[in-house]
């Protein structure tokens, strides 16, 4: 199996075994099996990958400027393995950022956008196109193969992993979930979709280098801030706020626990 | 303006072995969206193919080609270097051509 | 632009929080008390997710407090157990059992309180996603144990039916910080609800107990 | 192609005609109209498919291969690769016989075009579907069901 087709399977267990009986289910498992694999080999997300590298390009906002000369992680203009070691601290702006946060940024300071229009139809939805997702499918794109090496040797980098900590294990709201309560536990399922357990190494490092990725049910490229997004919603907590300081220490709490996983993203997603 | 498309075209032994990927909604005309309302059809209607100035596929597709639709064919007669070029025309009357070089 | 600064500033007062809690980086304690604030500044309210479901009640501070180790102290479970068994109402008919094939319905469904849908909307309790219940369902979770069979090994007496009405309404009264929500308690599900989800478990004719 | 095609050559366009335009250098590939045959895309039954599309009474071939999986997770993207032997093939459709049309999708194959094809379709829930294949005059096909399982797994 190779990673995507594992990415594609770590998405939905079987869903299909309960419609066609016990005895069916290993040649049920092969045909499933079979599904994913025929789907992982060509993923659409190369077209969000191509419409990204255009824009990353392209002059736009008012001060006509092309993101080439943004720092993502690595230094201006590195995108080669950038998406490895994010969240990170950035001097410039005091702050750990995620790509999506450190997105914006750029945008505001290269190119002179104000946040309102660098986060215009940050989830994209058919014609309403996503900038960003765009944007994020091509920058994590040329990462693939890497692995994974976010630090929290800065302080504000502790911080913010100390901070998402405390907020995957935080239970609120009407139905008492954390991100723990699904997230937390080794070899669980919701319905037949396995649960990777993102306290542990290798359940963290499968999912989340397979971040973004293309989901087959929408038919869009979805980032690690949609993924968070949604997680929230069927939390039933209120909505974080996109490119949030929030979720920017989520994200790294989960990033740190994925260390030393092989990037392999964008991919496909059930 | 419609995006642009992914192609890919290289040799496998006599034949050229090509593979698209097209960003485009296929809507069916039949999916309601959040507020209830059905959603109009937009779809690829023509996909034609040619190398050299020789059609090597022509297609007609309805609205149940998948969303971002994947193609893939193989022909004869193409060589390293040449240019396959793919046009689509959908039922608005948007169109697409992209062309990809042989390797 | 006016807009825009201010956000600026919102964003580096945020900043200044977390170098704040920085400080005191040893304290667990501090790191949760930072994540309340950082939540509260960059969560809004949405539909009916408002804010201050960010707001723990006793329930969610002691379960989010020994999350990471594991289990509360006993006098602590205990103590917290009691006082969750005296917010059940039970029904004020006396009559524990209502219709099972609506409470497989219940139990097929996980929508509710959720920023997308209507406030309005009746919930579900979406008990397959967690637990094994009727033998056709093939498709449940594996979060909590299987129920199969759960009226035929536990007994179908009016102890047993009042003790699952409990168990549904408030899950915490029995075992302190368990995963499910508290059903009654919270208001997901009606009174009528949880009596059909009593009866899928305990009625003789369900699915469960064939 | 087939009737429309029929139709179009009659008139002004055809894609052969235009085939030779493009090679004259007088249209560049996306000014070519080509024709799409709307009776067959909104028929719902295959004989009246095949109608639509220029033919009648089909033969049932092994020559013909449908490699797809048995099962699909995801009705939304069902991949498909259709696979004609049958000598001088010129055509390939595909049809999905529980949508709400049932043609999907029709490919002229000129000469020199392999009889192969890899698309990706959508299946509204488990039907059967169906290569359709012309060659020379005749129509041959090839079915096999594929099951589709729900939407979403929870919820």
């Amino acid at each position: 199996m190779n990673p995507i087709q594992r990415a594609v399977s770590l998405v939905c267990a079987a869903c299909a075994l309960a419609a066609f009986g016990v005895h069916a289910q290993s040649s049920t498992e092969q045909e499933i099996e079979k599904y994913r694999q025929q789907v992982g080999e060509e993923n659409p997300a190369e077209l969000w990958e191509m419409r990204g590298e255009a824009l990353w390009k392209q002059p736009r906002g008012p001060k006509h400027a092309s993101l080439e000369q943004c720092d993502i992680g690595l230094g201006p203009g590195v995108v080669k393995g950038a998406y490895t070691v994010l969240p990170k601290y950035f001097a410039d702006t005091g702050k750990v950022q995620d790509l999506e946060s450190r997105l914006v940024t750029c945008m505001e300071t290269l190119q002179g956008l104000t946040r309102e229009e660098a986060t215009k139809n940050h989830f994209g939805s058919g014609p309403k196109r996503s900038p960003m997702e765009a944007l994020v499918a091509y920058i994590t794109s040329e990462s693939r193969g890497i692995p994974m090496h976010v630090s929290v040797s800065r302080p504000e980098e502790k911080e913010a992993y100390e901070i998402g900590k405390k907020m995957f294990f935080y239970r609120a709201g009407p139905h008492d979930f954390a991100c723990a309560t699904c997230h937390g536990h080794p070899n669980l399922r919701i319905r037949l979709q396995d649960l990777p357990n993102l306290t542990d190494p290798k359940d963290a490092q499968r999912a989340y280098t397979t971040w973004p990725g293309y989901r087959v049910s929408q038919g869009e490229v979805r980032t690690m801030q949609h993924r968070l997004n949604d997680c929230y919603r069927q939390q039933r907590f209120p909505e974080p706020g996109y490119a949030s300081d929030a979720v920017t220490a989520l994200t790294m709490y989960l990033a740190v626990n994925a260390n030393g996983g092989k990037y392999n993203g964008p991919a496909v997603k059930r | 303006m419609a995006d642009p498309m992914k192609i890919r075209a290289r040799m496998e032994g006599d034949l050229v072995e090509v593979k698209v990927l097209m960003a485009h909604e296929m809507e069916t005309g039949l999916r309601k969206d959040s507020s209830g309302k059905l959603v109009p059809a937009w779809f690829i209607q023509n996909v034609t193919a040619t190398c050299n100035g020789k059609t090597v596929l022509a297609a007609e597709w309805g609205p149940a080609v998948s969303k971002n639709p994947f193609l893939s064919f193989r022909f004869r007669g193409g060589k390293p270097g040449d240019k396959v070029a793919i046009s689509w025309v959908d039922n608005h009357g948007d169109k697409r051509t992209d062309e990809a070089t042989i390797s | 632009m006016n807009n825009h600064k201010l956000r600026i500033a919102a964003l580096a007062a945020g900043t200044a929080l977390v170098v704040a809690g920085c400080a005191a980086l040893t304290s667990s304690h501090d790191a949760e008390r930072d994540a309340v604030a950082l939540m509260k500044k960059d969560f809004h309210s949405r539909g009916q997710a408002t804010l201050d479901r960010l707001d723990q009640d006793e329930v969610q501070k002691a379960c989010t407090r020994y999350a990471e180790t594991g289990k509360l102290p006993e006098g602590e479970a205990q103590h917290l157990q009691q006082a969750q068994l005296a917010t059940v109402k039970y029904p004020a008919d006396g009559d524990y059992l209502g219709d099972w094939k609506a409470g497989e319905k219940i139990a097929q469904t996980g929508k509710g309180k959720q920023w997308n849908e209507k406030p309005t909307a009746k919930a579900g309790g979406n008990c397959y996603a967690c637990h094994q219940l009727a033998k056709h369902e093939l498709s449940y979770g594996t979060i909590g144990p299987s129920l199969y069979h759960f009226g035929r090994t536990r007994g179908y007496g009016v102890d047993m039916q009042k003790y699952v009405y409990a168990k549904v309404y408030n899950p915490q009264a029995f075992t302190a910080c368990s995963s499910m929500p508290r059903f009654g308690y919270h208001g997901i599900l009606t009174e009528q609800q949880i009596k059909d989800v009593v009866a899928l478990l305990l009625d003789p004719k369900s699915p469960v107990n064939q | 192609m087939h009737s429309g095609r029929r139709k179009a050559l009659q008139g002004a366009g055809g894609l052969a005609v235009m085939g030779l335009m493009a090679a004259a250098g007088l249209l560049r590939p996306t000014a070519a109209r080509a024709e799409w045959n709307k009776e067959a895309f909104t028929t719902k039954s295959f004989a009246d498919a095949v109608k639509a599309m220029g033919g009648s009474q089909p033969t049932e071939s092994h020559d013909i291969l449908i490699n797809s999986p048995d099962i699909a997770e995801n009705g939304a993207v069902v991949p498909f690769t259709i696979s004609s032997k049958v000598p001088n093939t010129q055509s390939i459709a595909l049809l999905v016989e529980k949508n709400p049309n049932i043609l999907a999708a029709d490919f002229e194959i000129p000469q020199g075009t392999e009889p192969w094809i890899n698309t990706r379709v959508k299946m509204g829930q488990t039907s059967r579907v169906i290569a359709l294949v012309k060659a020379g005059d005749k129509y041959y096909y090839n079915a096999k069901e594929v099951k589709v399982t729900l939407g979403g797994c929870g919820g």
